[in-house]
C-alpha cells in the first residue's frame, strides 16, 4: 500500500531540505509555507559564510527542485490550523489564504506589477524600497506567481482600478478567490518555521529608526545584494552617498539580562565577518570595524575565516559594546561611542553606516502552532526539543519533529543537517506505521 | 543509414514579454525556412498546458523527431518541455531551447528590430544543435539495500540504528574491541547533565541485540572499490580480511583529543590535567576532594598558528564542570581563563550565566600573552595577565585543567584514500558543500557525520548521524537510481592513457581500465565536460554537449549556416 | 561610433553565468544585442579549439564566463577554464589578433547587473577594435592557431598546468608559474609555426626559402620545423626545382 | 491649571531671571502659580550624597506642603524635580522609611501621603498648556533664530524614573522652541551633561565639558542655546567667560536663555521684565533682532 505523506511546516532552507530528502526516497510531502513563496530567510541573504557562496544561487535550484518534484505539494500562503490524531495518523487542517491570482495560469511575467498604480513598502526588501500592490515576492520566487496584497489593492480597498485583470495576458487575476481549507492525513510532521530578527528600535541609544543609516544586518544583506534595492551599491540610505566607513555592532539585544535576551544568537559574529569581507571585496579602501564581546568562531573554518578577514582584508575587530550612536546634523555622519575593553579607553568613531547585529528571536506565530501541535515552547518562544542530547530533533509529541532555527538560532549547515535528520525520523515513523 | 531529420520549432509570445519586443510571426516564418525544419508555429504561452499539448500534437501530426522551443530560460523550463516530448514518445534529449526572453526580449527592449534579428539567430543556433542531437539514455543503477557504517561511537551507532529502522541491513566496523567510542570516557554531558552511559549503553544494547546490524570489532576498512549502489569493501578483521558488498557508506570514525605535552606544565607540573582526565576522575570517584582552587585554561593548543580551528565544545565543557564543582562546594575558587567564550545558543549561554552566578571567575587572556603555569611545592602556580584589569593575577591553584582540543584521527588519511574523499586542511573529513550538503561527500553514496567531520558536542553528533542515515537511506529506499545521461564517453581507439582526465575529474569518475585506458563511470560522472575539453587526444566526448554540437551552434551564430 | 556590428560569441556556464544572464533579463537590465550565447555545463568545458575556430570563421570576439573561483558547481572546473584561457590568449596573439578579442570573466547567478556591464564593455571593446580582417592570411593564421590547440603537446601541458603549478610535479618539487609560462610560450611558438607551415604548404607547394621569406623567419628555423613535420608525415618532398626541394602538405592523418 | 510653584535654592538665591520670566509668562498661558509657604531646600545636590534620610525628609516635607495645598507641585529646577521624583519613588518602595519620615513630619503637623503630582516645567508647557496654545499666543515669532535645545540630564535621567521625556531622544523642548517660531534640530551633543555637578570637585573638567558642548553647538550654526535648568544655565551662561578662558577660545560666545525668557520675548514682553539684562552670555543681539 502507498505510504502516508509527511507534513513539513515552513518553506525555508530547513523545510526545503526535509521535503526533498523525503520526496527523493519516495514519500509524498506536503510543504506548507505561510508567505507567497518558499525560500525563507536564506533567500534574502546575499552571500553565506565562510565560503562566500551566493545565497540565492545555491538555494534557488533546491527551490525549483521542490516545485517540480512529483512527490512534493507546495501550499503557499497557508498555515496549519488544526491537528488531531497521533503518530502515523495525523489529521491536519490547513488554511490557505487567497492569492487572488490563479497559480495555474500566472506565468510571473510581471506585467501586472508594472501597470499596478499602488506603491507599497517592500517587506521582502526590508522596506528599503517599494513594490506594487500586486507583486511577485522576489525574482526567484517559487512558485513564480504574483499575489494581490488586498490590504493595499485599490480594488479591495475602494472597489476601483482592476488594471491588473485588464493587462494580464494569461487571465490569471481572480478577485473572487476565497480562503480555502485543505484537509490532510499524514504520518508525521516536521516543524521548520524558522526565526526572525529583533527590532532594535527600543534600544534608544543606537538610534535605530531615528537614524536612517543605522540598519539591521538583514537590511544590510539587501543593501549589498546585487538584486537588492541599490543593485548592490553600498549607499547610505539617508542621502545615497557611497558608504565606505562601516561599523558592525554585535550582540544588539543579545547576551543581556537587563535589556533584551540573555542568549547568544550563534551566527552574528560570522555573518558580520562575512558582510565586512563583502564590503572590502566591493571597495578595498573602505574602513570596516566590528564591535564584539566574544568572537564566536566555533564552527568549521570560522577561525580561519576571521583570520583572513583581519590579515588579508584588514577588517578591524574591537572588543567592546558601543554605548551610543549619534548623528552629525551637518555631515550626516554617524559617531559611535565605545570603550575598547582591551585598552580600557573610550573612543569615538565616525562612520557612514552602522549595522546592528540583533538577536535572532522566535517567531510570534510559534505560540499558536505550538498549541495546535501540543508542543512546548521555551521561555523565549522557541520550540522545545525532547532532549538536547538524545532527542535534539524530537519533541514530546511522538511523530512531530523540529529542525532549523525554530528551536533556537543556528547556521545554515546545522539547519540543513537537522532537516535531513528530521527526514530520517519521519522515514522511520512511516516504516513503523505502514502495514 | 540515418533517418530524415524533422525539426519542429515553437516560438513563444510569453504574452507581451517576448511578443511585445520581438516580431514573433517573422521569427516563425524564418524558422520554417531553416534546414531540416519540418514545422514551426507561434504560441501565446508554450509552457501553458495547451501549449504543451500543441507540441505533442505536432510531433504526432508532422512526424517530428526533434523539437526546438524558443521562449524563456532552460534553467526553469527545459525539464517541463522535455517531459512533454517524452510523453509524446520523443526522447527527452532530442529537445533544444532558445532563450529569446531572458536573454533577448527583456534585455533589448529598446531595439525591437535587433531583438528580432537576435531571436532569429538564437533559433538558428538551436536548430543547428538540434540537427546533431541524438537520443540519450539515463542508465538505471541498482542500489544494494545494505549500508556500511565505519565507527562504533555515538554517531556510528545512531546512524546504524537509523538505517536499521529504515529497513536496511547494516555492517558496523569499529577499530576498538568495544562499541561506544569517546562517550565511554565521559561522565556527564552538557547541557542536560545526562550520564554519558545513559546515552551510549542503550544504543550499544540495541545494536548488539539486532540481527540487522553486523558488528565487526577490532576491524578496519582496508580497501574500497566500486561506486554508489555497489561498493566492494574489504575489512581487516581479527579473523582475516572480509569482503563486504554494500550500497552506501557512512563515515563516523570520530576524533581524538590532543595530549598537550609541554603546554602549561602538562606532564611536568603535578596537578595539571586535561578536561578529559577531569571527566574520568568524576566518572571514577564521582567528585573531586581536597581541591579548593581550580584553574581552567581554554584554547590549549588551538586557535593558534599550528592549529587554527576552535574546538567548539571546550568552553561549554568548562562551564559544565565549573558548575558541578561549585554546586558541590560553593566556597571553591574556580577560574576559567579564556580568549573568546564559545557558549553559543540558548542552552550554552544559560550555562555560562549559571557558572558566573555560582561564582566562577572568568578571566580573559590575550593570545599573545598566555597564562604561565609553574610547579611550586604547594602546587601549580598560575600567572595570567588580564587586559581588562591591566594587571597580572597570580593564582595558587590545587589543580589546573587544560581544554585540549579535539583533533582528527590519525587514520583519517588512509581511509580518505580508500574512499577517495577529501580531508580539509585540519585533517578532518570534508563535506561536499559547506552550506547545503553538510553530511554528503562529493562522491555519491558516501556520507560523513560526527566528529570525523569537525569538533561537535554529542547532541550535534547525534542529529548529524541521523542526517547521514537519511541521506544514505534515499538511494537505498529507491533501490535504484538514474545516472545522468549528460556524461563523458571515452573513445578507446584514440585514448593514449595519459591520465590527464583522471587527475582533473573532481568526482573520481574516471579510472584506468585493465588496458590502461581511461574509462568513465557514468554513475559517478556529473557531466561538467572539463575532461573532454582537456583531453590531449580529443578522445573524450560529452554527451549532449559534443564538440560538433557546440561548434554547429557557434558557426550558426556567425553566419547563415 | 562606427556602424560596425561585431559578432560576439558567449560561452556561459549553466550554473552561475547563465543564471546571471537570466537575472539581467528578469531585472530588465539593457545591454547591446550583439552577443550570441552558447550554454555549457561548466566554463571548464570550453576547449580553446572552439573559440579559435569561431574567430577563423568570422566571429569578432569570444567571451567566456563561469562561476567565481571557489563557487564552481563542479568544485574546480573554473580553475581549468582559467588555464585553458591562458592558452587561448597566447594563440590568438600568435595568430596576429588583439588578445582582447577573447575574454574570461566570473559572473555569479546574482550578478545580473555585472553580466550586463561585462557584455556592454566587451561589445564596445570589440566595436573599437573593428572586425577581424577577412584576408586569407589572417584566416590561415587563425586556422594554424586552432590546429595548434588540437596538438597533443599543448593540450597535455594545459591539462597538467593546474597540478604542476599548484601541487608540484610527481617528484614533489613544484614548478613556478614563471617557469611554466616559459615552457608554454616555447611550445606554443613551435606548434603554431609548424601548423602554419603545414597550412601554407597545403595551399601551395614551395621551398623552405620561400616559406621563410613569406613568414619572415630564419630559413634555418623553418627547415628544422619542416624536418619534424616530415617525420610526422605531414609534409613531404614534392619535387626538386633545380636543386631546390619543393615541399607540399600531406592530408592530415 | 494651577500649580504649587517650588523655586528651590539656586533660583531664589541667584537665578532671578528665571523666576521673573516664569512669573511673567505662565499666567499669560492660563497657568496659575501658587507660592508655597515655609518650604525648604529639596536636599539636592549635596545632602543626598551624605544622608539619604535627610534628603528624603526634606523632599518629602516640601511635597507634604504641596499635598496640603491640594495642588500638583511645579519645581522649576531639574535638580529639585529629580529630587522630588526620587523621594516619591523611594517612599513608595520603602514604607518603613516613609513611616520614619512621617513621624518626623508629624512634629510640625505635616504628613506625607504620596499622592502629590510632581510636574516638570517641560510637562506643564508641552503636555498641559500645549504647543498649539503657545503658538497661538505668540505675537513676535522668533523667525530665523536657530536655537539649540538643552533639556538637561535630570529632566530625562534616570530613564526608568524620569518620564518627562525620552531619555535617548528628547523632543519636548524642541517642540516648544518651534512653537515660538524659532528653528531647531537634533545635534549629537544634545543630551550631553553640562558638567555642573563636577564643579565642586573638578572645576577644570567642568569647564571643558561645558565648553566642548558650546563649541559644538556653535559649529552647527545655532544662534543660541535654551534650557530650563538653573544648573545648566549657570554653566553655559554664568560661566561662559571662564570657559572661554579655560579653552583659550576667544571666538566662543553663544547667547544662552531660559526657555521662559524666549517665550516672554515671543509673547511680546519687555526684556527687562524677563530678567534678560541679568543673562551674562551675549544675548543682546538676538533680543534686539526680536524687538525690531
Amino acid at each position: 500500500m502507498m505510504d502516508k505523506p509527511v507534513l513539513v511546516i515552513g518553506g525555508g532552507v530547513a523545510g526545503i531540505q526535509a521535503a526533498l530528502d523525503l520526496a527523493d526516497r519516495g514519500l509524498n510531502v506536503h510543504l506548507v509555507e505561510k508567505s507567497p513563496s518558499i525560500g525563507g530567510v536564506m533567500a534574502q541573504l546575499d552571500k553565506t559564510f565562510p565560503t562566500m557562496d551566493c545565497s540565492i544561487c545555491i538555494l534557488a535550484p533546491k527551490m525549483i527542485e521542490c516545485s517540480r518534484h512529483p512527490n512534493i505539494t507546495i501550499h503557499t500562503l497557508s498555515q496549519v490550523k488544526e491537528v488531531t490524531g497521533r503518530q502515523g495518523d495525523f489529521d491536519v487542517k490547513v488554511l490557505k489564504e487567497p492569492r487572488y491570482v490563479d497559480e495555474s495560469r500566472c506565468t510571473g511575467c510581471g506585467l501586472c506589477s508594472e501597470k499596478c498604480p499602488t506603491r507599497v513598502s517592500d517587506g521582502w526588501q526590508k522596506g528599503l524600497t517599494e513594490r506594487k500592490a500586486i507583486y511577485v515576492m522576489f525574482p526567484q520566487a517559487v512558485p513564480l506567481v504574483a499575489k494581490i496584497d488586498s490590504e493595499h489593492c485599490l480594488y479591495f480597498q475602494k472597489g476601483v482600478c482592476q488594471v491588473c485583470s485588464r493587462v494580464c495576458p494569461a487571465g490569471a487575476i481572480d478577485y473572487t478567490q476565497q480562503p480555502e481549507e485543505i484537509s490532510l492525513n499524514v504520518s508525521s510532521i516536521i516543524v521548520a518555521t524558522g526565526i526572525q530578527e529583533l527590532d532594535p528600535s527600543y534600544i534608544g541609544e543606537y538610534g535605530y529608526g531615528r537614524f536612517k543609516d543605522v540598519v539591521t544586518s538583514l537590511e544590510f544583506e539587501r543593501l549589498v545584494c546585487a538584486s537588492g534595492p541599490t543593485g548592490g551599491h553600498l549607499d547610505r540610505p539617508s542621502d545615497g552617498r557611497h558608504a565606505d566607513r562601516i561599523a558592525f555592532v554585535q550582540c544588539v539585544g543579545s547576551r543581556s539580562h537587563k535589556n533584551g535576551y540573555p542568549y547568544c544568537s550563534s551566527v552574528c559574529c560570522m555573518y558580520a565577518t562575512k558582510e565586512a569581507v563583502l564590503i572590502k571585496e566591493h571597495d578595498p579602501g573602505s574602513e570596516v570595524t566590528i564591535f564584539y564581546m566574544d568572537l564566536k568562531v566555533y564552527g568549521q573554518g570560522f577561525q580561519q575565516f576571521v583570520d583572513r578577514a583581519k590579515l588579508h582584508w584588514g577588517v578591524e575587530y574591537v572588543r567592546g559594546r558601543p554605548g551610543e550612536i549619534r548623528r552629525n546634523p551637518i555631515t550626516g555622519d554617524l559617531v559611535v561611542w565605545y570603550e575598547d575593553t582591551i585598552t580600557g579607553d573610550v573612543y569615538e568613531k565616525t562612520v557612514d553606516l552602522v549595522v546592528l547585529c540583533t538577536t535572532l528571536i522566535a517567531r510570534p506565530e510559534n505560540k499558536e502552532l505550538a498549541d495546535v501541535l501540543g508542543l512546548k515552547l521555551d521561555e523565549w518562544g522557541f520550540f522545545k526539543s525532547r532532549d538536547p542530547v538524545r532527542g535534539h530533533i524530537e519533541t514530546d509529541v511522538p511523530g512531530v519533529f523540529v529542525c532549523g532555527c525554530c528551536h533556537g538560532p543556528r547556521d545554515i549547515p546545522e539547519s540543513v543537517a537537522e532537516a535531513s535528520a528530521g527526514a530520517a525520523y519521519a522515514a522511520e515513523v512511516s516504516r513503523r506505521c505502514t502495514p | 543509414m540515418t533517418e530524415e531529420i524533422r525539426i519542429g520549432v515553437f516560438v513563444c509570445h510569453c504574452g507581451v514579454n517576448i511578443g511585445g519586443y520581438v516580431d514573433v510571426p517573422s521569427v516563425v516564418e524564418y524558422a520554417e525556412r531553416l534546414p531540416d525544419v519540418a514545422y514551426a508555429e507561434p504560441n501565446l504561452y508554450t509552457c501553458s498546458s495547451d501549449g504543451l499539448q500543441k507540441i505533442q500534437e505536432a510531433i504526432e501530426k508532422h512526424g517530428l523527431n526533434r523539437v526546438v522551443v524558443a521562449s524563456c530560460t532552460p534553467r526553469t523550463h527545459e525539464p517541463l518541455f522535455q517531459s512533454a516530448c517524452e510523453e509524446a514518445g520523443l526522447n527527452r534529449y532530442l529537445f533544444e531551447m532558445a532563450n529569446i526572453r531572458d536573454q533577448c526580449s527583456w534585455v533589448h527592449m529598446r531595439e525591437p528590430e535587433k531583438a528580432t534579428q537576435k531571436a532569429k539567430d538564437l533559433v538558428r543556433m538551436a536548430v543547428a544543435k538540434a540537427r546533431l542531437l541524438v537520443p540519450e539514455e539515463e542508465p538505471e543503477i541498482d542500489v544494494l539495500p545494505k549500508g556500511l557504517v565505519i565507527g562504533g561511537g555515538v554517531s556510528g551507532l545512531t546512524a546504524a540504528l537509523s538505517l536499521m529502522d529504515q529497513g536496511f541491513k547494516v555492517h558496523l566496523v569499529e577499530r576498538e574491541g568495544r562499541l561506544g567510542g569517546t562517550l565511554l570516557k565521559l561522565d556527564k554531558l552538557f547541557p542536560s547533565n545526562v550520564k554519558a552511559s545513559e546515552v551510549i549503553d542503550p544504543l550499544v544494547e540495541r545494536v548488539e541485540e539486532s540481527n540487522d546490524v553486523t558488528v565487526h570489532l577490532d576491524s578496519k576498512v582496508s580497501d574500497v572499490k566500486g561506486f554508489i549502489g555497489n561498493f566492494d569493501v574489504v575489512v581487516d578483521t581479527p579473523g582475516g580480511p572480509e569482503k563486504l558488498n554494500v550500497g552506501t557508506i557512512i563515515v563516523a570514525t570520530g576524533a581524538g583529543y590532543l595530549s598537550p605535552e609541554g603546554l602549561y606544565g602538562y606532564g611536568r607540573v603535578e596537578g595539571v590535567v586535561t578536561q578529559l582526565e577531569l571527566e574520568q576522575t568524576f566518572k571514577e570517584v564521582g567528585g573531586l576532594e581536597g581541591v579548593e582552587t581550580l584553574v581552567m585554561i581554554q584554547c590549549v593548543g588551538s586557535r593558534n598558528e599550528e592549529r587554527a580551528y576552535c574546538s567548539r565544545v571546550c568552553c561549554t565543557e568548562a562551564m559544565k564542570n565549573a558548575i558541578r564543582l561549585l554546586e558541590k562546594d560553593p566556597r571553591r575558587d574556580v577560574y576559567i581563563l579564556y580568549r573568546d567564550l564559545q557558549t553559543y545558543g540558548i542552552e550554552f549561554s544559560a550555562m555560562e550565566f549559571d557558572a558566573k552566578k555560582r561564582g566562577a571567575r572568568l578571566v580573559m587572556y590575550d593570545k599573545d600573552r598566555p597564562p604561565e603555569v609553574t610547579g611550586e611545592e604547594k602546587g601549580p602556580l598560575v600567572r595570567v595577565y588580564s587586559p581588562l584589569l591591566d594587571e597580572e593575577l597570580t593564582i595558587e591553584a590545587d589543580m589546573v585543567v587544560l581544554a585540549a582540543p579535539i583533533v582528527p584521527n590519525v587514520d583519517n588519511e588512509a581511509l580518505s584514500r580508500h574512499l577517495k574523499v577529501p580531508l580539509n586542511s585540519d585533517g578532518f573529513f570534508m563535506e561536499a558543500h559547506v552550506k547545503l550538503r553538510p553530511v554528503d561527500f562529493a562522491t555519491d553514496g558516501v556520507y560523513v557525520c560526527g566528529t570525523a567531520h569537525s569538533p561537535k558536542e554529542v547532541g550535534e553528533s547525534v542529529y548529524q548521524a541521523k542526517a547521514a542515515a537519511s541521506r544514505a537511506g534515499i538511494p537505498m529506499a529507491r533501490g535504484s537510481l538514474k545516472a545522468a545521461a549528460i556524461t563523458s564517453v571515452v573513445d578507446e581507439d584514440r585514448c593514449c592513457g595519459c591520465g590527464t582526465c583522471i587527475e582533473m575529474c573532481p568526482y573520481n569518475a574516471i579510472t584506468k581500465n585493465e588496458r590502461g585506458l581511461a574509462q568513465v563511470e557514468p554513475a559517478v560522472c556529473k557531466g561538467c565536460g572539463v575532461c573532454g575539453a582537456s583531453c590531449p587526444e580529443g578522445a573524450i566526448t560529452m554527451r549532449h554537449f559534443t564538440d560538433e554540437q557546440l561548434e554547429a551552434q557557434g558557426l550558426a551564430a556567425i553566419g547563415e549556416a | 561610433m562606427s556602424d560596425f556590428e561585431p559578432k560576439i560569441i558567449g560561452f556561459l556556464c549553466n550554473w552561475c553565468s547563465y543564471a546571471g544572464a537570466d537575472l539581467a533579463g528578469v531585472s530588465r537590465i539593457q545591454y547591446p544585442s550583439n552577443i550570441r550565447v552558447i550554454r555549457v555545463m561548466c566554463s571548464g568545458r570550453v576547449d580553446p579549439v572552439m573559440p579559435l575556430g569561431f574567430l577563423a570563421e568570422g566571429a569578432d570576439g569570444v567571451m567566456i564566463t563561469g562561476c567565481h573561483i571557489g563557487d564552481c558547481h563542479y568544485i574546480d572546473g573554473n580553475l581549468y577554464a582559467r588555464r585553458k584561457f591562458g592558452l587561448l590568449r597566447r594563440l590568438v596573439e600568435k595568430a596576429g589578433l588583439e588578445p582582447e578579442r577573447v575574454m574570461l570573466e566570473w559572473v555569479s547567478a546574482s550578478e545580473g547587473q555585472r553580466f550586463a556591464e561585462i557584455v556592454t564593455e566587451f561589445t564596445e571593446r570589440i566595436r573599437g577594435l573593428g572586425p577581424v580582417a577577412c584576408d586569407e592570411e589572417t584566416r590561415l593564421n587563425l586556422r594554424a592557431a586552432k590546429a595548434a590547440a588540437e596538438e597533443y603537446r599543448l593540450r597535455a601541458l594545459v591539462g597538467k598546468e593546474e597540478k604542476l603549478v599548484e601541487r608540484g610535479n610527481v617528484y614533489g618539487d613544484d614548478v613556478t608559474q614563471e617557469e611554466f609560462d616559459r615552457i608554454m610560450d616555447e611550445a606554443v611558438e613551435t606548434e603554431y609555426t609548424r601548423n602554419r607551415i603545414r597550412l601554407m604548404l597545403a595551399r601551395e607547394p614551395m621551398s623552405v626559402k620561400e616559406l621563410a621569406y613569406r613568414m619572415g623567419e630564419e630559413p634555418g628555423n623553418v627547415l628544422s620545423h619542416v624536418a619534424s613535420l616530415r617525420q610526422r608525415g605531414w609534409v613531404a618532398l614534392l619535387e626538386l626545382q633545380g636543386n631546390t626541394p619543393i615541399y607540399h602538405a600531406m592530408e592530415a592523418s | 491649571m494651577r500649580y504649587a510653584l517650588y523655586l528651590g535654592c539656586t533660583i531664589q538665591s541667584e537665578q532671578f531671571g528665571y523666576e521673573a520670566s516664569v512669573r511673567e509668562t505662565l499666567p499669560r498661558l492660563g497657568v496659575e502659580l501658587a507660592d508655597m509657604e515655609g518650604v525648604s531646600c529639596c536636599g539636592f545636590p549635596a545632602l543626598n550624597s551624605v544622608s539619604k534620610l535627610g534628603w528624603h525628609y526634606l523632599s518629602a516635607r516640601n511635597l507634604a506642603i504641596a499635598e496640603n495645598m491640594g495642588l500638583a507641585v511645579l519645581p522649576l529646577c531639574n535638580g529639585c524635580h529629580l529630587s522630588f521624583v526620587e523621594t516619591k519613588h523611594a517612599l513608595e518602595k520603602d514604607p518603613e522609611l516613609k513611616n520614619v519620615i512621617n513621624m518626623n513630619l508629624d512634629k510640625e503637623g505635616l504628613s506625607y501621603r504620596g499622592d502629590v503630582r510632581v510636574v516638570h516645567l517641560l510637562e506643564a508647557l508641552h503636555d498641559e498648556v500645549g504647543t498649539q496654545k503657545i503658538s497661538e499666543e505668540v505675537v513676535k515669532p522668533l523667525e530665523g533664530m536657530k536655537i539649540a535645545s538643552h533639556p538637561g540630564c535630570h529632566a530625562i535621567r534616570p530613564s526608568d524614573l524620569q518620564k518627562v521625556d525620552d531619555a535617548e531622544n528628547p523632543r519636548k523642548l524642541d517642540d516648544l522652541v518651534r512653537a515660538l517660531g524659532a528653528e531647531t534640530f537634533d545635534y549629537p551633543e544634545k543630551i550631553d551633561c553640562c558638567g555642573s555637578q563636577l564643579a565642586l570637585t573638578s572645576g577644570r573638567v567642568t569647564l571643558r565639558i561645558a565648553g566642548e558642548k558650546l563649541q559644538a553647538v556653535k559649529s552647527y550654526g545655532f544662534d543660541g542655546l535654551v534650557t530650563t535648568c538653573p544648573f545648566c544655565f549657570k554653566m553655559y551662561d554664568g560661566r561662559q567667560r571662564a570657559i572661554k578662558a579655560a579653552l583659550k577660545d576667544d571666538s566662543l560666545s553663544l547667547p544662552v536663555f531660559y526657555y521662559t525668557q524666549l517665550l516672554g520675548l515671543a509673547l511680546g514682553l519687555e526684556p527687562a521684565r524677563l530678567g534678560l539684562q541679568m543673562n551674562r552670555s551675549p544675548v543682546d543681539g538676538l533680543v534686539k533682532s526680536v524687538l525690531e
